[in-house]
């Protein structure tokens, strides 16, 4: 049955002003306040690290009455299931990860790839050195999905595009993500795209004329007048209203979901006037086929990076295959740091 | 004679935590007037001057220059009036050179080729030559003293004030010392002069004020008071000389041979070539101005720096490549001659400063653990046999006065029935009363058949207790001689002249 | 001329422009230590410059005005240090430390609601044509003002330390504050002010990386920089010159490993990102071996209490 | 005008009080910081330091105060015999890393043999990680003369990127489908650092970092090697003259240090963290830097340190959580309270004294 008022917790891996990640999630946490008033109370930690302390803010949480928890770090996985196994009365929701060891845990994650897949249209269309960028943090299923969508469809509409990708190894280090956007475009790189969380990247590349880059988990508004074309936002909110207003009406029930376009968790933010305008209305094609459901961004036929098949003609990945993705497809050059 | 008076202290009291330094001091200086501030250590002969200097202010009293009221609130101001000073313990900064530590202690120094050329002019004009681009750190004792006198001269004092410059020098160069100062009495300037030999002082000086715990209790006329007389004056007492009791001279107890090592300390001098042997119940005396290879020897026989085996021999054992510990085992023990940092730990507890070289000898660890009992007992031995004032042996050794710390020390070596000991500098800046004593206990310990070796630059020290006599020069050890019936000039000879002398001539 | 795919002369420039952070810093901690003094708060000063700067930036309109407001910030906080150090004789390195977390933590707090707010840009000093003459364009004139501050202020320190008294001053100071204070000079004075000069340097080393590096407020923007700018003063033994070269250094490894990865190097890319910090070691390494004294300042991190 | 003046003998009365005085200040600055933020200061208080120990929730986070403090009081008292002794290990961050990295490898290596032998081995080998990290700045130093702080801190970042890529690579889950991080210990029986009492939070790490706080204790207090780090630490000359291999002593400091904070990061990893990932370490090897000041340099001073910390660190979650604190203004808090601990403590060496004078 439902319930007349739900407490809704929140566990932030960082710092809600990193302007990225952790502030879309409480921008989710705040729609979810907007949705339902009174009727639900919102609790949040910011900057919980990844393990122990993960485990002792759950508990604190779950104690303190919390009827819901999301988690919304990769690395709460275990954390989440642990704690769960000890409330099972309190809902868990684990961000981007796999494990569902107890009734009361479900997952959620968002198909970034979908955006990457855009991205990727665009950067091919509008590079002119056909050198395009990717600034990586760690070599992870997530990312590399992500760079090899980026990398497919700008090689599909440009065959001459290659592609540099600089592993930065950190979430979020807005120096280290402008130099390696830096080191970039020295390269000669005039695209450039980044699984990092700062706008770093962003500014660097307004330094140059001529470079473009998009908006990485929020819109980044702030750079539309200037390299932003687009943006891929995480967009947590829709997710979270679903799941608390489950709560609320008894109809909640565990899940693993994996929403994309489709769902509103990834949206595509606003195509600037940079892009030209046949190139946009594709874009905005490719965008709505994937929200529709006719065209998956892994779609056959596909080569590994050493040459072998990955997808025959017209099959499509499976969500297995794409959750431990560990390889490049055909054509990029270079290693994924083992 | 009569002087025009320059500088005249009234009732000046100053009171530190638990001690009264000075207090209703009153003497005065004419201009010219070389005058001598004796007293025992702690007597406040330094905290006096320092009031002069602006450095310390004092509690009540009241000061006056050439008439008019003196109350200088920092050196700056006691500098601009004329007053420059010599300090006791030098404040030069060794890793600059001398121009610029000249320059740290002016108002308005000129640019530095300018300073560097008045540099050049001034020490030769006083004899005391200097080049003023050496990092200081890389004179010697007598030289640094020098860069303190010019930064002084430079500025032309009417008053001098310097607090125990003669410590460290050779005989020489305290004759070129004094002929400075002679030199500049008679240009005008008053000299206060701080100093515990007092044969220099009678030798020196016109007129003398002696404290006894922070008050004035007698003026003099040095060249008409016997020294005795004068360190009777000083302590309330009368003294005794030390006296030796002759024991028979035994097998030999310390051994070095050919001794060279690199000297591990910045600025230091390495030791070529050194040998000696000392026989049981002998002491040998080291002389030397400092800077010469002293503390390097000291490490050397201490086992703080290592050599080959048989380069250093205890009873025949060959130890020169054993470390303290094995040294002390094989029943060599070393005083070092800085007592804050090196030969104590001025933070630790007397006990704790105790087991610093006592463990070994006293078995004062088990299994690696310390029988801090047991340190306790031989903390108070020494505090009752060497009549340290302290109250009690658990506060640091930095709350006692540099006598008693001194005499504490010397307690912890000489206690521990070694054969073989080696001090460095054992009555530095101790004075007269306590000195003696201290100098009673090494021929005691010699008597009982120790061999010792005593390094000091202190040449009527050497004298009075050493049987055999050696000087360091460059790192370089002369054979060493039969202490009797050597003179004050075949000892100069054997220094080799003043540091510097050489020098002296390159610049002239 | 290209090496691998890398052209040096824009590795060159831009090293110079990653560099200035550390650099500013850098040359702050140096008069500090010179002094006598070890501020291990760098990192706190850094990143609450980088706040102040960046609010005083996007307020005023004038990203001058901003490393104005950066310096001012920081040595506000190092203020702190001093006012605990000096005053209060803390022990120097808990004290840095403290600071650091301090600073982390006030800058936080300040910054909510400056994120995502783009500070009006700090821009070339020189024309265009000046910038796109060939290899001395990008080297010589393709920076903003704050690089050739960063250049000039090593002149003037190097300068300053090595022939003025107040260098003298300071160098005595760290050097042995007992000889100092026995002539006359005020040791805790001097200091405070050595380690308010440090604070603005370090403080405008933070706004570079808010208002021209990266340029926006995220908490946490500094990331380490401060703790390699501690790191580059014992690198280059306490010489303003040296910093310069061990800040470019650094700052160089940094980028080339970056443009390694992008121009496809066959080395993996965890021995390139390890890169900076092996190499600076081995750097030190070679440096130091062999050599008695490190150059320390005699007198670093003993506080100093005058007993009058 | 007030004037600072040296105790002839440090006060004891100060040695105790200053802690709580510095608690209390903390408390009245921290209060005024709250009330700024439009919070309920006495609330606050009352959440961070009282909550934790005697709230609603305090029977589960007593517990948690020991699961916190431990590793930090582990690799306090290292670095703390170092600091004592002159020797400055500011990497501990990295031979935490490393601990956790050598223990965790033996332990997948020989995944899933279960054997009472295998946790004990991987403690060794923890140890021995973070032994070997401090060895290069220790060896460096004695060979070379290469500062020992900008070593080991150098040594963090690369032990990052071993970190790193041990989550990534070498040490990554099978089973993980592609993502980062080890295998978890917590299913892994023969490898796990389980609670031995769990309301208390005491688990193998906890017990080993009391049982070497009294080890430390006794080693500085009656121990000829304690007598040799505390005298090398105050008068380095006098430490060679009383025998004192300084070299050997940096390596005996740095070993110990290194060992202890490479256990931390053993138990840690196996215990509460429960795998290797990117990002499993969380700072203690710095924020032990402060807590061995705030303890004095005394190991039993540095339990009661680790404890204060904790509690700041669980009563400010507490207040993040309920009261809606942000974290920074935690982190504010504790860099008060060191800063008040730093200022107080004059009062142990010295006095205050109105100057009287004749100006
Ligand atoms: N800064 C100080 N603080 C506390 N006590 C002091 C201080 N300076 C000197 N004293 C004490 O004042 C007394 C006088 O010291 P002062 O240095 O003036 O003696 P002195 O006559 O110069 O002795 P010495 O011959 O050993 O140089 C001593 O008891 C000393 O311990
Ligand atoms: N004006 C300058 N321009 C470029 N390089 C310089 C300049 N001055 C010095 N250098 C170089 O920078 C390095 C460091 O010089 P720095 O001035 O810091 O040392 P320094 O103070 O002169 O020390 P030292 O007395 O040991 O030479 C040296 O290699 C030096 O040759
Ligand atoms: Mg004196
Ligand atoms: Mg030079």
């Amino acid at each position: 049955q439902g319930m007349d008022k739900v407490k809704a917790c929140f566990v932030y891996v960082g710092p809600i002003g990193d302007g990225g990640w952790t502030f879309q999630h409480h921008d989710g946490a705040m729609q979810v306040k907007a949705a339902y008033g009174d009727k639900v109370e919102i609790q949040y930690q910011e900057s919980v690290p990844e393990g122990a302390d993960a485990e002792r803010v759950l508990t604190q949480m779950a104690l303190g009455g919390c009827n819901i928890i999301f988690t919304t770090s990769f690395g709460y996985m275990d954390a989440t299931n642990a704690v769960a196994a000890k409330f099972p009365d309190v809902k868990f929701e684990h961000a981007t990860g796999f494990k569902r060891e107890h009734p009361n845990v479900s997952t959620y994650n968002a198909r970034f790839y979908e955006g990457r897949a855009i991205q990727g249209h665009i950067a091919g269309k509008m590079t002119k050195s056909n050198k395009i960028g990717y600034i990586a943090s760690f070599p992870i299923p997530e990312v590399i999905m992500g760079i090899n969508s980026y990398y497919l469809h700008a090689k599909k509409v440009n065959p001459d595009v290659q592609l540099s990708v600089v592993w930065a190894f950190t979430w979020f280090d807005p120096a280290k993500e402008a130099d390696s956007a830096k080191a970039l475009i020295d390269q000669g790189v005039d695209v450039i795209a980044a699984h990092t969380d700062s706008t770093a990247p962003l500014a660097e590349a307004a330094k140059v004329e001529g470079v473009i880059g998009f908006g990485q988990a929020s819109d980044m508004a702030a750079y539309k007048d200037g390299p932003r074309v687009t943006s891929i936002i995480d967009n947590w909110g829709p997710y979270y209203v679903k799941r608390v207003g489950a709560l609320l009406d008894g109809t909640y029930e565990q899940i693993d979901a994996w929403e994309g376009i489709a769902g509103g968790e990834v949206l595509i933010g606003e195509i600037t006037d940079k892009v030209p305008a046949d190139v946009k209305a594709e874009a905005e094609a490719m965008r709505d086929a994937i929200a529709a459901g006719t065209y998956h961004p892994f779609t056959g036929p596909i080569n590994k990076q050493d040459g072998s098949p990955w997808l025959a003609e017209g099959e499509t990945a499976s969500d297995g295959d794409l959750l431990g993705m560990n390889f490049y497809v055909e054509g990029i050059v270079g290693d994924i740091p083992k | 004679m009569t002087r025009p008076e320059l500088l005249r202290v009234e009732g000046i009291t100053k009171a530190y935590p638990g001690v009264v330094a000075n207090s209703d001091v009153s003497f005065s200086i004419g201009e010219g007037e070389i005058h001598a501030l004796l007293g025992e250590n702690g007597a406040g002969k330094s905290t006096m001057v320092k009031m002069i200097y602006g450095l310390v202010r004092p509690d009540s009293g009241t000061m006056t220059l050439r008439g008019a009221a003196y109350t200088p609130s920092k050196p700056a101001e006691a500098r601009r009036l004329g007053v420059a000073m010599v300090f006791q313990h030098f404040s030069l900064f060794e890793a600059l050179n001398v121009a610029e530590n000249v320059a740290l202690g002016m108002e308005n120094p000129p640019p530095m080729r300018e300073l560097a050329a008045r540099i050049r002019a001034v020490s030769e004009e006083y004899g005391l030559p200097l080049d003023p681009s050496r990092m200081v750190g890389d004179l010697s004792a007598g030289e640094r003293q020098r860069v303190e006198i010019i930064r002084c001269l430079l500025q032309d004092p009417k008053l001098l004030i310097m607090d125990e410059p003669t410590s460290v020098l050779t005989p020489q160069e305290v004759e070129i010392l004094f002929r400075t100062l002679r030199q500049l009495s008679s240009e005008g300037t008053a000299i206060l002069y701080i100093s515990h030999k007092l044969e220099e002082i009678r030798s020196l000086c016109d007129e003398a004020t002696i404290l006894r715990r922070g008050k004035v209790v007698a003026t003099c006329t040095p060249r008409e008071r016997t020294a005795r007389e004068m360190a009777e004056l000083m302590v309330g007492q009368a003294l005794k000389t030390p006296e030796r009791r002759m024991g028979a001279k035994g097998e030999v107890a310390l051994g070095v041979s050919d001794l060279s090592v690199e000297s591990p300390i910045p600025f230091g001098t390495s030791l070529k070539g050194v040998s000696f042997t000392v026989a049981r119940g002998e002491v040998l005396g080291i002389a030397g101005v400092a800077g010469n290879g002293q503390d390097e020897l000291l490490l050397a026989l201490s086992g703080e720096l290592k050599a080959a085996p048989d380069k250093v021999r205890v009873a025949g054992q060959p130890v020169g490549d054993r470390g303290p510990v094995e040294r002390r085992k094989a029943g060599l023990v070393a005083a070092p001659e800085d007592r804050y940092g090196h030969a104590a730990a001025p933070d630790m507890s007397l006990v704790e400063n105790a087991f610093l070289t006592a463990g070994v000898r006293k078995g004062l660890t088990q299994n690696g653990f310390v029988d801090w009992a047991g340190t306790r007992r031989f903390a108070e031995e020494i505090i009752a046999a060497y009549d340290v004032r302290t109250p009690g042996p658990d506060v640091a050794a930095r709350a006692l006065s540099g006598g008693n710390l001194q005499k504490f020390l010397m307690g912890r070596e000489l206690m521990q029935g070694a054969q073989v000991i080696v001090i460095n500098q054992p009555t530095w800046g101790v004075d007269a009363a306590a000195a003696a004593s201290i100098r009673q206990s090494i021929l005691d310990r010699a008597g009982e058949g120790a061999a010792v070796v005593v390094i000091s630059q202190d040449l009527d020290e050497l004298l009075e207790v050493s049987d055999s006599f050696a000087v360091l020069n460059e790192g370089r050890l002369t054979r060493p001689r039969p202490t009797e019936g050597l003179t004050m000039d075949e000892i100069g000879l054997m220094m080799g002249g003043a540091h510097g002398m050489e020098v002296a001539h390159h610049v002239a | 001329m290209d090496l691998g795919g890398i052209n040096p002369v824009i590795l060159i420039a831009t090293l110079m422009a990653s560099a200035v952070p550390i650099l500013l810093a850098a040359l702050g901690e140096t008069v500090v230590e010179r002094a006598g003094v070890l501020n291990l708060g760098v990192e706190g000063m850094m990143i609450f410059g980088a706040l102040g700067g960046f609010i005083v930036a996007v307020h005023s309109g004038s990203p001058v005005l901003g490393f104005i407001g950066g310096a001012v910030c920081g040595a506000l906080l190092s203020l702190i240090f001093a006012a605990l150090t000096q005053v209060f004789l803390a022990n120097q390195v808990a004290t840095g430390l403290a600071l650091t977390l301090f600073g982390l933590g006030v800058s936080s707090l300040g910054g909510q609601g400056y994120n995502g707010i783009k500070p009006p840009p700090t821009g070339k000093l020189f024309p265009q044509a000046l910038t796109d003459l060939p290899v001395v364009g990008p080297i010589v004139f393709g920076h903003d003002w704050v690089v050739y501050f960063s250049i000039a202020m090593t002149a003037v320190l190097w300068w300053v330390l090595k022939s003025t008294r107040v260098g003298l001053i300071i160098r005595a100071v760290g050097e042995s504050h007992e000889a100092a204070h026995a002539l006359g000079y005020k040791v805790n004075r001097i200091r405070l002010a050595c380690i308010a000069f440090g604070g603005a340097m370090a403080g405008m080393g933070g706004a570079y990386v808010s208002l021209a590096r990266v340029p926006q407020w995220v908490d946490g923007i500094t990331a380490g920089a401060g703790w390699i700018a501690l790191a580059i003063v014992v690198f280059a033994s306490w010489k303003p010159w040296r910093v310069l070269i061990g800040a470019y250094l650094f700052g160089g490894i940094t980028v080339l490993q970056l443009n390694l990865q992008v121009a496809g190097s066959a080395i993996p890319v965890e021995y390139l990102s390890m890169a900076p910090y092996l190499i600076t070691i081995l750097v030190l390494v070679i440096m130091s071996a062999g050599r008695k004294a490190s150059g320390a300042p005699a007198a670093l991190g003993q506080n100093f209490h005058a007993s009058r | 005008m007030l004037r600072l003046e040296k105790r002839p003998t440090p006060s004891r009365f100060w040695l105790y009080a200053t802690p709580p005085a510095a608690v209390i200040l903390t408390m009245v600055a921290g209060g005024i910081l709250f009330a700024a933020m439009g919070k309920n200061p006495f609330e606050v208080i009352r959440t961070i330091f009282w909550d934790p120990v005697f709230g609603e929730f305090a029977f589960y986070l007593r517990g948690q105060l020991l699961v916190k403090a431990g590793p930090l009081i582990l690799i306090a008292i290292g670095l703390a015999l170092g600091f004592r002794a002159g020797i400055w290990n500011i990497g501990a961050e990295g031979q935490y890393i490393m601990g956790a990295i050598f223990g965790a490898s033996v332990g997948l290596a020989v995944f899933p043999t279960e054997s009472r032998w295998i946790f004990p081995v991987m403690v060794v080998a923890g140890a021995f990680g973070g032994w070997v990290w401090a060895m290069i700045p220790a060896i460096l130093k004695t060979r070379f003369n290469t500062n020992e702080i900008l070593v080991s801190l150098m040594l963090v970042y690369v032990a990052q990127t071993i970190l790193a890529k041990a989550s990534t690579g070498f040490l990554k889950n099978p089973e993980g489908m592609g993502f980062p991080g080890s295998r978890n210990f917590s299913s892994y029986p023969a490898a796990k650092n389980a609670f031995l009492y769990e309301p208390l939070g005491l688990h193998w790490g906890g017990v080993a970092a009391l049982v070497t706080a009294v080890l430390a204790y006794i080693l500085l207090t009656r121990h000829q090697a304690g007598f040799q780090i505390r005298l090398a630490g105050q008068a380095p000359r006098a430490a060679r003259f009383h025998g004192v291999n300084p070299a050997r002593l940096v390596v005996l400091c740095m070993g110990i240090s290194g060992a202890l904070a490479g256990l931390a990061g053993l138990f840690e990893v196996t215990g509460p963290a429960g795998q290797i990932s990117i990002d499993f370490n969380t700072g203690y090897g710095f924020t032990a830097i402060i807590v061995a000041f705030l303890g004095r340099l005394n190991p039993l001073g540095i339990v009661l340190a680790g404890f204060l910390m904790a509690l700041t660190y669980v009563g400010g979650e507490m207040a993040a959580t309920q009261l809606g604190l942000p974290a920074a203004a935690i982190q504010v808090f504790q860099g008060m309270l060191l800063f008040f601990l730093l200022a107080v403590d004059v009062l142990t060496n010295y006095r205050f004294r109105l100057a009287v004078g004749a100006h």
